[in-house]
């Protein structure tokens, strides 16, 4: 029941902002740090039992079937282990970064947004993993437009009118399941659909994909992705890009995964996948503007990590999840130490940070290894999640596989190109004019430079993780054992 | 063009919509058997929970965890019109003349505004008997304060005190909920005794929790109100 | 089966043209109003799923109220809470237009494009 | 099966709903829009009357019909009021 | 001294660089150096022992294993001998530029990364000393700045594609045999099928061909070699290319083994040939397109593409003499065209940057050790008898004649007529001829210039006269592949067909030379004029322009200038262009309109229905 506490603590701190609002101004940063502090704990207790039977937490005093239950599964707990993992760095970061705006309301907002995205992770019932997601949504809409300058407002209202639809798509989608088998928990759900097959089952999957999509930003879905990612305050993008994606991911998978798990689905979103990766790495290929170079270079990852996924086999779904964590850690270090060098040097084009890695060595050293674990390449933790792909998709010896992984691996070149011409600029361009620069404050450095341990120490050692990648794996993919936990 | 392309789009969509629908085996066979929620929260609803309104009952108990997002979703939303209306430079755009309303509807609008209060707090105190609730009641409170913004400008509203309301309410809300976690088993349970039937005091926990989402509801829809009038909380 | 088609027709009917609104209108509180109505769409869709011929609403009082042939009460539940977030978004959007409309002058979506490719 | 007056009422209304939405849809003028949006939300409300949910029905009366068309209407005070072409 | 002790002190060594460097500029010097002898003589003791442990350290459930054998020892020795002799030469030559401690823990690095990569025992570290090496490349190419950039930019994307090729052709080999160890894999491929060995091998020529710069890959090579600063550009075009090298022999030999790869034919053209001829051509066009090259840098670099033919010729040939003569050219090769660079290093490091051929002339007299170095240079990479180069061309040129093979033998001789011309014209330019007013008072090269170039070219000379030490251990890996076994002594090789003693032949060269000195010695001198008064009929010349070895091959070049245009590298640029393009056109998709934005999740679910409706899979 210590579970509840993951998605309570912080929400419960959020409801009590306004009141610390008036003892002093400065208490709202701190309470976030907190909260992802306490997170952090208490997942990292809970993993190690949660490993051999995952705990059903019971709310509103009915058991599963009949009330809203949470999973606490190695899958959820280690999922919000990552999210308190970042949120703490980026929480530490914010407090020295965001200084001008209404600073209460955006740590109450960014506390709501973890909780969000701690409270989709962890639930087993559809309706509840709906509202949690809207929360995630609406919160970062909100978060977008804080900075209430020209191009954050624009983003946030095509994010919110492109979000809103996806999630009434999804309002659709759970209509008909209720419709057609009276319950919301998603393992009943799962019990009754063997035995039922009628067009409306199609239907009502599609419609949920397609709303998750939206936020998990599967290629013709990810339009507001870009936008919102390029003009969101930089902390904000760090966490929209490590941990609101990943969510709309995992949610997407639950329902592939566990409710329908019908294989020729798996291809047609593979497809998806690729052609999610090839777009996006296309497009930051030409992009000048780093931040939204960056965004699209999410969009390509998902891509990569959703193909990963859709491979349908454990070491497929472990390789994505590896892959999932090695994203979140380097793209919150990227768009972290990006933040203060945007300040720094006043404009986002890249031309205008020519050459500043002399100037802020600390920050570009941390950006140069977040680009190398993103391109794949072997002291970081990218190339393990870039090699258990691979090894997933050719352990199937079929051709298709193999012309499929030869795509990808066009996408990671184009990849590689974008991110060292970023080094290249970073490091070795003369920068045109010699303005001295203000150090980067510790409370920058710091979150950043632990992040970077972190890609380097999973990087050298991949070994650890992997026992909680295969049951987590396990966790998603087998209904049989998904169901025999939460009904019993 | 745009126009044919999303025609023919919608065109297709309704298509499937619809033939999906009709085929799906919608109506009066999914909750017969007894393992399904909806029956089962009918049956026992009312000695469970002690709450006519089978509805509130399973809006605020057994799907408390729902609730408990909604608020913080309303939440979300009354703080984020908070910080997006923040760093508004405070640019007079049109100042048109306002004249002031005439005497009958200033009158009128204060003697309305407590009889709408009334109301108000009757449709959310009676949530667990009645048709209503938290969120009905609360939206009618708001709608009295709203009426207060159009009707006479220069009444001043406590923002302030609007603040502290919602979040207090918010706090008793997981308050109650983490009380239900310390003395019940599991979070938001209903533990206190479930008194009469059909009495005001009847159904535990439930009449507390609607209370407070009203007044969480009609404050922070006011304050989404003042802060669109431009009377920032 | 009770009339259900022109509940369907109703809400689909809704749906689409609120979708309508929303691609092909241009000022962007227009497409809000399309978002709205396709909203209350689904929200009809929803209550429409629960409810059951001939029963009566899912109130006990003193004197009526048999749980035999009652309304399933759940959808409901969803609906009131669907209702309250699509009023949330509601007043974030229009907020972020007023802002908009600050920055641009202007709402029609042709124009509002600072951010593309 | 003789049609009996609560499913003509039903139709009627339905069609009432329809053609409110297109009204909303096609209208230049945004309150009038704003207007027929919630004409559409009062239609809606007593369709779930009809349903067997009156609490859906105060909620969406007093939400969709209220609460919405008065936001719809201070936001449109503060930006134009005719949709331009 | 395991091999896993040996690589951590190599890494950390590199790594740790930056301490002494916050201390002192000295300090870190000394300890670069020490750190490249440490690791020179840590492989020296690895002479002839064949070690095989397999590390306790998994990577994802994968055992790592390194271990050595002849094979790997000798490119090890290689490796470490130029790292060592590039690092002392950088001494001087990087003291006053920004960034050392950067330069200097790049070049430690990629040493180390070059030996993990030749003692790795499986694919996977392989891979992963494979990596670090490019990405470390990347950066040290792109070290100084200008035009540096899109020499790293393009190798860096060739780079990566071949470690793609690698990464499928390592995983498939997994998929099938769910191992990754070089033991395991070649007993298990014997059963493998024809199409899948030479899948596994052509992905494998791709990735060995882009690092070895085979012809159809090439191009990143002359831009990287001529921009990197001159001491890498030693380690770059002596040994990081070999790396390529080393992987076509484990391929073709240890892993694949000679018997099952010739086997291997695609409707009567075999991939034996196929390789032969790809070497071949590596051996013509590089090297007449070098001849046509004004910077020095430029030239050895085009070169380095076509001495890298012979290597290939050499190996994908399969008898014990090629496999051999390919292997001791790969040392040979390392050292004379390190030694060429270091030479242009130095005379660069003199004269402030200048390298163009042009511009220089009549260094010989400022600065007469790099002479001496760069003529014993440009003697081995000819092939001239005493160096070391004779003995391995003899080698490849034996094979090809003895196997009846007249149009590669052909093919090599041209490439040698080339090398003669361009390295002709690369001498004369720089130290012969007459010395420009602004060299006139041109100082020495420092001595820890002096240091390597002077080792080198005693090294040449010596594997000339006494090829057989290193002889003994190719022959060693030569057996061990299988093939007929050589019987090798210390100043050559005997063989029924035709014996090679280098003693007696260094004896004759020897006395024709004393001979000509002696009639040069009682020669009447003729009397030195300047070339700058030469009579030019009172038109006005250009004092520094008019020397006659300036355009040295004008007239070849108008001939053949037409069909030498690089066609392989407009290629490339033409699909980095069209990347470019698709990029402009397909993020045209986010049209910045919200009503777009819809239109595309309408669009998603509209399209699944009617998938759904019409094509019921």
């Amino acid at each position: 029941m210590v579970a509840v506490l993951l998605i309570i603590v912080p929400l419960g701190l959020a409801f009590a902002m306004p009141l610390f609002n008036f003892v002093s101004k400065r208490i709202a940063a701190y309470l976030p740090i907190a909260a992802m502090v306490c997170n952090l704990i208490l997942s990292i207790l809970l993993l190690p039992s949660v490993m051999e039977n995952t705990r059903i937490v019971i709310l509103g005093g009915l058991p599963p079937p009949l009330g809203i239950h949470l999973v606490a599964g190695p899958l959820g707990v280690g999922l919000s282990g990552l999210i308190s993992l970042v949120g703490l760095a980026v929480s530490i970061y914010a407090w020295g970064y965001i200084k001008q705006g209404a600073q209460d309301k955006y740590h109450a907002l960014y506390l709501l947004l973890l909780s969000g995205a701690t409270g989709a992770v962890l639930t087993g019932d559809l309706f509840n993993l709906f509202v949690f997601y809207e929360i995630l949504c609406i919160s970062s809409y909100a978060l977008v437009a804080y900075l209430g300058d020209r191009n954050g407002v624009e983003s946030a209202v095509k994010y919110l009118i492109q979000g809103s639809v996806g999630s009434g798509l999804i309002l659709v989608g759970i209509a008909i399941l209720y419709g057609m088998f009276g319950t919301l928990n998603m393992a009943q759900i799962a019990i009754h659909i063997d035995n039922v097959d009628s067009p409306a089952l199609f239907l009502a999957l599609v419609l949920l994909v397609t709303g998750f999509g939206v936020e998990a930003a599967i290629f013709p879905l990810n339009a507001w992705l870009p936008d919102a990612h390029s003009s969101a305050p930089s902390s904000i993008s760090a966490i929209l890009s490590g941990i609101a994606i990943k969510v709309g991911i995992y949610a997407v998978a639950r329902v592939l995964f566990t409710i329908f798990g019908v294989a020729v689905v798996f291809q047609y979103v593979l497809l998806l996948g690729l052609a999610t990766l090839l777009i996006g790495e296309i497009c930051a290929f030409s992009q000048d503007n780093i931040k939204r170079m960056l965004a699209y270079s999410s969009v390509g990852q998902v891509g990569l990590i959703v193909f990963a996924m859709c491979i349908a086999t454990p070491d497929g779904v472990g390789a994505g999840l590896l892959q999932l964590v090695s994203h979140a850690l380097s793209k919150a270090v990227l768009f972290l130490g990006v933040g203060y060098l945007v300040a720094r040097s006043g404009s986002m084009s890249l031309s205008s940070l020519n050459g500043i890695g002399k100037r802020m060595p600390v920050v570009c050293f941390a950006c140069v290894v977040a680009a190398f674990s993103l391109v794949g390449l072997p002291p970081f933790v990218g190339f393990a999640g870039k090699f258990l792909i691979v090894r997933a998709a050719l352990a199937g010896k079929s051709i298709f596989f193999t012309v499929l992984i030869g795509i990808v691996f066009l996408a990671t070149v184009v990849e590689g190109a974008y991110f060292f011409r970023m080094v290249q600029t970073l490091y070795f361009k003369d920068a045109k004019r010699q303005i001295e620069y203000k150090k980067v404050p510790a409370s920058a450095s710091i979150p950043i430079m632990a992040l970077v341990v972190f890609i380097v120490a999973l990087g050298v050692y991949p070994d650890v993780l992997l026992p909680y990648l295969k049951s987590a794996a396990a966790d998603l993919l087998n209904k049989a054992g998904y169901i025999k936990e939460v009904l019993g | 063009m745009r126009i044919l392309i999303s025609c023919v789009l919608l065109v297709i969509l309704s298509l499937g919509l619809v033939f999906a629908l009709e085929q799906a085996p919608f109506g009066s066979n999914q909750i017969d058997n007894a393992d399904k929620p909806g029956r089962f929260y009918l049956n026992q609803g009312m000695e469970k929970t002690g709450a006519a309104n089978v509805v509130t009952s399973v809006v605020v108990t057994y799907r408390g965890f729902d609730t408990l997002g909604e608020v913080t979703i309303l939440f979300i939303a009354a703080i984020g019109l908070g910080a997006v209306f923040h760093s508004r430079k405070k640019v007079k755009r049109y100042e048109k003349e306002k004249q002031s309303a005439s005497l009958i509807l200033q009158t009128g609008c204060r003697f309305l505004f407590p009889l709408i209060v009334l109301f108000g707090t009757y449709v959310f105190i009676h949530g667990h008997l009645s048709p209503g609730g938290g969120f009905q009641g609360g939206v009618i409170i708001a709608s009295a304060f709203l009426l207060l913004f159009l009707g006479c400008e220069e009444k001043k509203i406590p923002m302030k005190s609007m603040n502290t309301v919602e979040s207090l309410a918010g706090i008793i809300f997981v308050g109650i909920g983490l009380a239900g976690l310390y003395w019940g088993e599991s979070f938001l349970e209903n533990f206190l005794p479930r008194g009469m039937d059909y009495m005001l005091l009847s159904g535990g926990v439930i009449p507390i929790i609607y209370i407070a989402i009203g007044f969480k509801v009609g404050a922070e829809l006011a304050g989404i109100v003042a802060g669109l009038i431009e009377r920032n909380p | 089966m009770f009339h259900q088609s022109t509940y369907f027709v109703g809400c689909v009917g809704l749906m689409i043209v609120g979708l309508y609104t929303m691609l092909t209108k241009k000022n962007l509180i227009k497409v809000i109003i399309g978002l709205s109505l396709f909203e209350t769409g689904i929200y009809l869709l929803l209550v429409v799923v629960g409810y059951i011929q001939g029963a009566t609403a899912p109130i006990f009082s003193r004197t009526t109220g048999s749980p035999a042939e009652m309304v399933d009460p759940t959808p409901q539940a969803l609906v009131l809470t669907a209702i309250v977030i699509g009023v949330a978004v509601l007043a974030l959007a229009l907020s972020l237009t007023i802002r908009l409309h600050e920055h641009y002058g202007t709402l029609n979506l042709r124009k509002i494009r600072g951010l593309k490719w | 099966m003789e049609e009996s007056l609560e499913q003509i009422l039903e139709l009627s209304l339905t069609l009432l709903m329809l053609g409110g939405a297109v009204c909303a849809c096609v209208f230049k003028d945004l309150l009038n829009a704003v207007i027929a949006a919630a004409f559409v939300s009062l239609m809606a409300a007593i369709l779930f009357y009809f349903l067997q949910a009156p609490d859906v029905a105060m909620a969406e009366a007093s939400i969709g019909a209220a609460l919405t068309t008065a936001i719809f209407v201070i936001a449109i005070k503060k930006t134009k009021r005719v949709e331009e072409e | 001294m395991t091999l896993g002790l040996l690589l951590i002190v190599a890494f950390g060594g590199a790594l740790l660089v930056y301490l002494p460097g916050k201390i002192s500029s000295k300090l870190r010097d000394v300890w670069a150096v020490l750190v490249a002898l440490a690791v020179l003589l840590g492989t020296a003791t690895f002479y002839g022992k064949s070690v095989h442990d397999a590390l306790s350290y998994q990577f994802l459930g994968l055992p790592l294993v390194l271990r050595t054998n002849d094979l790997s020892w000798f490119f090890a020795i290689a490796i470490s001998g130029v790292g060592s002799f590039s690092i002392i030469f950088s001494l001087s030559y990087i003291k006053n530029r920004e960034r050392t401690d950067f330069y200097y823990s790049l070049m430690l690095l990629i040493n180390a990364s070059m030996l993990g990569i030749v003692f790795a025992g499986d694919l996977l570290s392989f891979y992963v000393f494979w990596e670090i090496m490019s990405w470390a490349t990347f950066l040290l190419i792109s070290y100084n700045r200008g035009n540096a950039l899109p020499a790293g930019m393009k190798y860096i994307v060739m780079s990566m594609t071949g470690s793609a090729a690698y990464l499928v052709a390592a995983l498939s080999l997994y998929a099938k045999y769910s191992t990754l160890t070089f033991s395991a894999i070649s007993t298990q491929i014997t059963t493998a099928s024809p199409g899948f060995t030479s899948f596994i091998l052509i992905l494998g020529f791709m990735v060995f061909g882009i690092k070895n710069a085979l012809v159809p890959f090439h191009t990143w090579l002359p831009d990287a070699h001529s921009e990197a600063p001159s001491p890498f550009s030693a380690v770059l075009s002596g040994i990081l290319i070999k790396m390529g090298t080393y992987g076509f022999i484990l391929f073709l030999y240890v892993l694949v083994g000679f018997h099952q790869f010739s086997q291997l034919a695609w409707k009567a053209v075999s991939l034996q040939s196929v390789l032969c001829w790809l070497g071949a051509i590596t051996i013509v066009i590089p090297t007449f397109i070098a001849l046509m090259q004004d910077d020095a840098k430029r030239l050895l670099a085009w070169h380095s593409i076509g001495q890298i033919g012979y290597i290939i010729l050499g190996i994908a040939y399969g008898t014990s003499l090629g496999v051999a003569g390919g292997a001791f050219h790969v040392l040979n090769h390392a050292t004379f065209k390190a030694l060429l660079f270091l030479c242009v290093g130095a005379v660069e490091y003199r004269t402030g940057g200048v390298r163009d051929l042009n511009s220089l002339g009549g260094l010989m007299r400022r600065m007469p050790i790099t002479f001496i170095g760069a003529l014993i240079g440009a003697f081995g990479i000819i092939g001239m008898p005493l160096t070391n180069g004779f003995v391995s061309k003899w080698l490849i040129y034996k094979t090809l004649i003895l196997n009846q093979d007249p149009f590669l033998a052909f093919a090599a001789l041209l490439g040698t007529w080339g090398t003669l011309l361009s390295f002709y014209k690369f001498l004369h330019n720089i130290f012969l001829g007459q010395l420009p007013e602004k060299y006139k008072d041109l100082k020495k090269a420092p001595t820890s210039m002096q240091i390597p170039i002077l080792l080198y070219s005693g090294i040449i000379v010596l594997f000339g006269v006494l090829p057989g030490i290193p002889l003994k251990i190719i022959a060693g890996f030569v057996t061990s592949f299988g093939l007929t076994p050589l019987n090798v002594n210390l100043w050559g090789i005997v063989s029924e067909t035709g014996t090679l003693n280098t003693i007696n032949l260094s004896m004759a060269v020897v006395s024709a030379f004393f001979a000509a000195w002696v009639v040069f010695a009682f020669s009447r001198r003729s009397v030195p004029t300047t070339a700058q008064d030469t009579y030019a009929a009172g038109a006005s010349i250009p004092r520094d322009k008019y020397q006659y070895s300036v355009e040295f091959y004008n007239p070849l070049y108008r001939m053949m200038g037409r069909y030498l245009r690089d066609v392989v590298d407009e290629f490339y640029g033409w699909l980095a262009r069209v990347t470019q393009m698709t990029g402009e056109i397909v993020r045209r998709l986010y049209t910045g309109d919200a009503r777009d934005y819809v239109l595309y999740i309408v669009l998603i679910v509209a399209a699944s229905i009617g998938l759904k409706i019409w094509w019921p899979t």
